[in-house]
């Protein structure tokens, strides 16, 4: 038996079927554990620490595989003949380094979604598939003003992936940057902006993880979040709900997709259990049964079936939209952070919170984070990534 | 002489246990808190200190068990008073008294945001009363005295059964003579109970009021079920830096302050509630 | 005004009946002794009073109300308890202030009234001391200092000197009648020491087997007890009995004598104090068993017809165990009691 | 005068019979805090997932058991039920065995390095566990008990000795040096005085603290998470990941935690609650 | 052999010395009785000879084994505690097993012996009882017969009888008298009854703050005290003393009457036994003060050249307060005392 150590599809649901369902077909044998990010971490780091243990696979988020780049084996030279990666993917993969340090395991991406009540109070004249930023905040005005509680939600909680929100879709957008214009004026902006949608936001965000929650009790009718955590909605209402791209602004359309993959430590009990179950999870029907088990989407060019489930129906489109939509703007995950990609997360957290939360001045909160930033940028080495333009050395922070 | 020796040997195991399984690994990080990358400095201290959270985890970490702690004393103690006045039916009311002893902290929280919820049993309660139309956002982080509030009851309601079984098992050990005497002497049920009771209880609210407090600096589940990071509160600042942002050292330093905090409340009750010399039953 | 009525009060303890239907009544500012055998019930009767124990049956008057629901505290009482009860976390003047305070009376009159009791019982010198400091007799007597520096109105003392020295005694007891006698105290007190009883007590009661068998002057229990069990409980040591078979009207055979006697008809019990017998060519033929000196006295114990007789007397005779004795018993001493009813006939 | 005699006592009772029913209704009142939100978090348990999501909520259960049936059918809770009371038994076992002791210890002697063994003790308490999870699980795999159930107790003893060793401390601090003495010397060594003499008047308490190190290791997750994979616990396998879960989940595994750990108390509240003791000296 | 030695033991309690370098030789099969005021250190004495207290200095020898390091269960000794510690969880039968248990006797062996001392001390009937349902005397019993039913080579017995009532106390006495001659027991036997102390002691040892003041016989100790406090400790009442003046050699002036002497020089005190007083022409000059009758006899207290002299009187003497008495000491019974080391001269 292997042992599939992730901190992706922790959900019990989810974690049933990746058992039941996406597992049950490899030989070996696959021990699928989930846990969170705390056990996770420690148990993989006392392994590596230990040079031995009982991990076969990890599977994670590329920032928290990013940490153990040293402790991954190459995994080059696994046989993937018949599936095709998308090759930015296998880039990211290699973590800064020549070799293949994991291989992709399935992505994802964030949407909008709302439910069909909050249809009628759409800005006249705005497209629910090419928003804008301020059409959102009309739209959550309305409907705060209409309804008497703001009906716009956000995964502000602990559990959720706000900081992807601002590093991928509200700077981008308004900067056409993650981390270069951080603290320029258009930065300022966003934030201003984000403040401003932030009064007809329901102020119990900043306790939600999952937005599907809020959507099917009705506290929320418009939210933001990643699809693996918009699907119970549809699954369980279909008709209720619909799904959209993520609104822009003046510097575009930005999205932030979100990667996961798999990775084999070099303290693996099989080495080559371990090689197979990856090869094993980049299989075509492997990749299917992962989307409907995780509603994340195959990284390979894997066949969709029809009969998805209504979630994957809704979803898939709205992201379709979003990635291809003209003035699309693709932000990447961070690339060569190392284990700084927490702090570097903490830093637009921290700024949300001063800003919005703690009703603190932008200019000096936005000049303040900056100064972390960029020592954290020098401390990592790490050169810009996409939507930033390149850099020799490390990415400045403007 | 082996009854100098008796009480060292009596120690020697638990000595000798937490010194492989708590000293040791303790030690190892404890020293994170005041190196950086393998030699000596203060800067995950400084970090810790400067970071803009740090006031504010500090602050609510120590509002609360100053909250909390009194608010489970008095009530773990009328509790405890109930049951040995019970004659009647005393194992029952016990046994339903004791039963949050079985909860885990995220149980209780997942309990109380079934009820603080803004469709939850609250507002179902107050809109079948008629009191609200429109469910109330008690949780909100404008709200941040509310989930205060709930996270006051959370704890307590999780709890004060620990400090109430600890307490009755030494009200057990009271002679009942002594509250005959006071009795006698006029005292009244709550006099008896200021003068006889407490004091005699000393060693065990000595103990109930240590591990409470510890406890209550520690404070990290349930407030992160019902306030998410709206209130920040040290433990939950240790796992951020721990896990989230992966800074070990300064995860460490922050375990450092839960520790000091700790060692000064222990020195305090050991302090306050000391059994003077002799004056021990 | 503290008069102490107990009308009918009996007391069971699951099948165990430790008082039988108790009438008795203590007067204002009385010095009431209980003596009785151990067990029979003393501490029992003290706590109903005090309101320790509820009464199974029967009223307890204090001072004109019925006090039967009152708590102790409002019974205006104090109590010094067999076990002592000295409160360990308190220093023996916090012990001795204990109902003071709960009276809020000043500091000053606390601090007047404990170093007075404190003086009174000897044991000014220990008030920092706590009670696991203290030998078991100094601890006695803290307990007695609190119950009289509440200067109550009814106090009620188990024992209360049972574990001090004899000089001690002596002294306590003649304070403790003075100081109850001048603060016009009414008091109930519990004693096996029957010298004590005797020259304390206004009244004595006795008690047997949870009833009250007597309840009168101390020279009265001594000299004329109303029952065989006084007679053989009171006294130290106790009566002898022998048993009289008629001879003639008011004629009776005691062992080897003939003596005058009540004109009863059925057979009788003879009985006479030890002490009531002296060497005398005409008296009872007695075998010295065991010879006891007690310093100014020597308690001889014989065998009178085959049964125990007990004589003391002076510590200058000469006797040895197997001697021969002559012992007649002074006539006006001598009491008959009914051996059916055990009553004084 | 007579009149005012006979007046006295009834106006008592009444009085007393108005502090029975203050009295009654405090204890029904704690009750009802206690039981309300169990009552509540079982209704939810019991709910399909659209009833926990309504509002306004009912307050009535569902008897959906979809949710719990979710958690009843995963493949090998029963392996990790034995395995969670296996671990809960050791640590009981461990923590009185080696906290007991100590306890007892600290009550009888006065012996220098007495506060220091005290501090060591807090401490143990005071430190956050999921910083010691990495330096322990490193030691654990590289001498082979990691994923026993051995294992796992000795990191929960760690949680639970404070627990043990202060309460027992207050528990022995209660019972009369006297008796110990009294058995001496009537032929016991200190052993056999204790065990004939002092357990028997503290079982209850030590039942208490077993109880607490029982739930402390019941309820214990990040250590179960980290230190087992082939022997999970029940905590570890069914709910460390119930913060991500969808509600009805959340709550369906929280029962499912919190209903062992209320038969577990049930079972042993004979032991618990035995306030015999001294009381009747 | 069960020999006790006591040699120089000193305890101290902080800074208060309970016991100044004790010295003392109880032989095997002596009944020693130990009498003291309330807080002289009688119980430390005990509680260090069964090794309940570390002594400050000096050693403990027991049957010719020094025992000073012996943990108390291997000194062959059994002990009754002033406070009883009857423990509370186990029934009157299990308690006085306890010890019996211990030495894992057969249970055959382990009921026939509690039943026989529960017999001895009248507790048969309460052998199911918890310590809980006892009256004091009762739990006293209970604590007596658990020591006795181990049958030690020494047994400590801390005022014993202290709350029984007389007549039980009498039985008991000889009883316990009885089975510890028979089992040829080495006794050490601390009360406050002297007529106990008398009645029961091979010796007697007088202790007075924490230091022992004469070990003799129960007579010696009456009659010829070593020293003042001897005197005024022993008797109840107590010795008279009053101040002598020379006139002569060997002739003393006492109050107002002259008195042959001892040929000391300087000045002396003059003692007698209120027992050892009769009412003669040519006696002291004695006011009456008060008057206690304690049954046969009377206890007459009188001021004797304003000093306090008591005198135990036949009961038919007929005396009020105020009434003169002509009081003469028995010539052989006075005794001497130097003021000055308050020894006997
Ligand atoms: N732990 C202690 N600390 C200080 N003083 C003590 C302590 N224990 C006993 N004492 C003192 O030592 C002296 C001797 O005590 P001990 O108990 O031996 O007296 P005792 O002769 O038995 O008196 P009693 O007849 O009243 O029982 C007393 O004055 C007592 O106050
Ligand atoms: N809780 C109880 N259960 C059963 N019997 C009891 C209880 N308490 C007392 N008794 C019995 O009641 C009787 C009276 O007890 P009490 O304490 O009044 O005696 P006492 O006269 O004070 O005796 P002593 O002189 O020995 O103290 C005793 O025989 C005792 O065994
Ligand atoms: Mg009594
Ligand atoms: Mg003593």
């Amino acid at each position: 038996q292997v042992l599939f150590w992730s901190t992706q599809a922790a959900p019990v649901e989810e974690t049933q079927k990746m058992r039941e369902q996406v597992l049950s077909g490899f030989e070996g044998g696959v021990d699928f554990q989930a846990s969170e990010t705390g056990p996770f971490l420690t148990r993989l780091s006392a392994e590596i620490q230990a040079g031995s243990g009982q991990i076969g696979v990890v599977g994670a988020l590329h920032g928290d595989l990013a940490t153990y780049a040293d402790s991954f084996v190459d995994l080059s030279d696994i046989d993937l003949s018949g599936v095709t990666v998308s090759d930015a993917f296998l880039e990211l993969g290699k973590l800064g380094t020549d070799e293949q340090k994991y291989l992709p395991w399935m992505q994802a991406n964030y949407v909008m979604a709302a439910n069909k009540q909050a249809l009628e109070y759409l800005p006249e004249g705005a497209d629910i598939n090419a928003l804008t930023y301020d059409d959102l905040i009309a739209w959550a005005k309305t409907m705060a003003e209409e309804t008497g509680s703001p009906k716009f939600g956000f995964p502000a909680g602990p559990q959720g992936l706000k900081h992807r929100f601002f590093q991928g879709f509200l700077l981008p957008s308004y900067a056409g940057s993650t981390v270069t214009r951080f603290r320029s004026a258009e930065a300022e902006t966003a934030w201003e902006k984000f403040k401003e949608l932030w009064q007809y936001t329901n102020p119990a965000s900043t306790n939600y993880a999952f937005m599907q929650e809020p959507l099917l009790s009705g506290d929320v009718w418009v939210a933001f979040d990643h699809i693996a955590r918009l699907a119970d909605a549809f699954n369980q209402r279909p008709d209720d709900f619909v799904a959209f791209p993520a609104p822009s602004g003046p510097a575009g359309r930005a999205f932030m997709p979100v990667l996961a993959g798999v990775a084999v430590p070099t303290s693996a009990p099989d080495m080559e259990a371990s090689k197979a179950l990856v090869k094993y999870m980049m299989q075509p029907e492997t990749q299917v049964a992962t989307l409907l088990a995780t509603n994340f989407y195959p990284v390979t060019d894997a066949p969709l079936p029809a009969d998805l489930p209504a979630s994957a129906r809704a979803l898939g489109p709205a992201i379709t939209a979003m990635t291809t939509a003209d003035d699309a703007l693709p932000a990447l995950l961070p690339v060569g952070l190392g284990d700084l990609g927490g702090q570097f997360n903490q830093v637009y957290t921290d700024t949300f919170e001063r800003i919005v939360l703690g009703n603190q001045p932008v200019r000096d909160v936005l000049d303040q984070q900056a100064d972390t930033l960029r020592s954290l940028m020098e401390q990592a080495k790490a050169p810009c990534w996409l939507p930033d333009v390149p850099s020799e050395g490390p990415c400045p922070v403007e | 002489m082996r009854a100098r020796a008796l009480p060292y040997l009596l120690l020697l195991p638990a000595t000798l246990f937490l010194l492989v399984f708590f000293v040791y690994p303790f030690v190892e990080i404890a020293v994170l808190a005041i190196t950086r990358d393998g030699s000596l400095s203060l800067q995950p201290l400084t970090t810790m200190a400067t970071h803009w959270k740090f006031g504010a985890a500090l602050g609510w970490t120590l509002l609360l068990a100053a909250i909390v702690v009194p608010i489970q004393l008095a009530m773990a103690l009328s509790m405890a008073t109930i049951v040995t006045k019970l004659d009647r039916g005393r194992s029952a009311f016990l046994y339903i008294f004791s039963i949050p002893l079985g909860l885990s902290d995220l149980a209780a929280g997942i309990v109380w945001l079934a009820i603080f919820e803004q469709s939850g049993f609250l507002n179902s309660m107050l809109h079948g009363l008629g009191i609200v139309d429109q469910p109330v956002l008690f949780l909100s982080y404008q709200n941040i005295w509310v989930i205060f509030i709930a996270i006051v009851l959370a704890e307590v309601w999780r709890a004060t059964a620990i400090v109430m079984v600890i307490l009755v098992s030494g009200m057990g050990l009271i002679p009942k003579e002594y509250y005959e005497a006071g009795e006698v002497f006029g005292a009244s049920g709550w006099q008896r109970f200021w003068k006889i009771t407490l004091p005699l209880l000393r060693p065990s609210l000595q103990s109930a009021l240590i591990l409470r407090t510890l406890a209550a600096f520690e404070v990290f589940a349930v407030v992160t079920a019902l306030g998410g990071t709206t209130l920040p509160v040290l433990m939950g600042e240790t796992y951020n830096w721990q896990f989230a942002l992966q800074d070990r050292n300064v995860a460490a330093a922050y375990a450092l302050v839960i520790l000091g905090i700790s060692i000064a409340a222990t020195l305090f009750f050991l302090r306050v509630l000391r059994v003077p010399k002799g004056a021990t039953i | 005004m503290a008069e102490i009525v107990i009308k009918n009060v009996a007391k069971r303890f699951g099948s165990f009946t430790a008082l039988h239907s108790i009438d008795l009544t203590i007067s204002d500012q009385e010095f009431m002794v209980l003596l009785g055998a151990s067990g029979c019930g003393k501490t029992t009767l003290l706590r109903i009073i005090a309101g320790l124990e509820t009464p199974s049956e029967g009223e307890v008057w204090i001072g004109g109300r019925r006090v039967d629901h009152l708590p102790p505290r409002d019974r205006g009482i104090a109590m010094v308890f067999q076990n002592y009860a000295v409160f360990p976390h308190l220093t023996v003047f916090e012990n001795i202030a204990f109902g003071l305070r709960m009276k809020k009376l000043p500091q000053a009159e606390v601090e007047r009234r404990v170093t007075r009791t404190a003086e009174l019982m000897h044991i000014e010198q220990l008030l920092k001391r706590y009670s696991g400091q203290l030998s078991g007799g100094q601890r006695q007597r803290v307990a007695v200092a609190r119950a009289l520096a509440m200067e109550p109105d009814v106090i009620l003392m188990d024992e209360p000197l049972s574990n001090l020295d004899a000089l001690l005694r002596l002294e306590m007891r003649a304070e403790l009648k003075g100081v109850l006698a001048n603060s016009k105290t009414t008091t109930i007190y519990v004693t096996h020491d029957q010298v004590e009883a005797m020259s304390l007590a206004d009244r004595i009661s006795v008690m047997n087997g949870g009833k009250i068998v007597q309840a009168a002057t101390p020279v009265e229990v001594y000299r004329n007890p109303a029952a065989r069990f006084v007679g053989s409980f009171i006294g130290n040591p106790p009566m002898n009995f022998l048993p009289a078979a008629r001879v003639a009207s008011g004629q009776w055979r005691v062992a080897d004598i003939d003596l005058p006697g009540p004109a009863a008809s059925g057979a009788l019990e003879f009985a006479i104090r030890p002490e009531d017998v002296e060497i005398a060519p005409e008296g009872f033929r007695a075998i010295a068993r065991v010879i006891e000196p007690l310093g100014a006295h020597t308690l001889v114990t014989t065998e009178v017809d085959g049964k125990l007789f007990r004589a003391v007397l002076d510590s200058d005779l000469k006797v040895a165990p197997g001697d021969e004795l002559r012992l007649r018993p002074k006539p006006d001493r001598i009491r008959w009691f009914d051996p059916e009813t055990t009553m004084a006939v | 005068m007579s009149v005012t005699a006979t007046d006295a006592p009834r106006k008592v009772q009444s009085a007393r019979s108005a502090g029975r029913v203050l009295f009654w209704a405090c204890v029904l009142l704690i009750c009802a805090w206690v039981l309300v939100p169990i009552y509540l978090l079982m209704v939810n348990a019991l709910s399909s997932p659209q009833q926990v999501s309504a509002f306004p909520k009912t307050g009535l259960p569902g008897f959906d058991f979809g949710s719990l049936q979710f958690f009843a059918t995963f493949a090998g809770v029963g392996r990790a039920l034995w395995n969670s009371i296996l671990v809960a038994v050791l640590t009981m076992v461990l923590s009185i065995g080696i906290g007991g002791p100590a306890g007892y210890a600290l009550s009888r002697f006065v012996f220098p390095g007495k506060e220091v063994f005290r501090m060591l003790v807090v401490m143990t308490r005071a430190f956050p566990l999921p910083l010691l999870a990495l330096p322990l699980a490193v030691m654990f795999i590289r001498t082979g008990l990691d994923d026993t159930a051995l294992g796992l107790a000795l990191v929960h003893t760690v949680l639970a000795i404070p627990f043990a060793v202060l309460i027992t401390f207050s528990l022995f601090s209660g019972i009369p040096i006297e008796l110990e003495e009294a058995a001496w010397t009537l032929g016991c060594n200190r052993w056999q005085a204790f065990r004939k003499v002092v357990l028997p008047l503290v079982l209850p308490g030590i039942a208490a603290s077993a109880v607490f190190a029982f739930t402390i290791s019941w309820n214990e997750v990040f250590a179960a998470a980290v230190l087992t994979i082939e022997n999970r616990t029940l905590p570890a396998f069914l709910i460390q990941n119930l913060n991500v879960s969808p509600l009805h989940l959340k709550f369906a595994g929280g029962a499912a935690l919190v209903v062992p750990a209320l038969i577990f108390i049930f079972a042993v509240r004979k032991y618990l609650f035995a306030m015999w003791g001294i009381a009747n000296r």
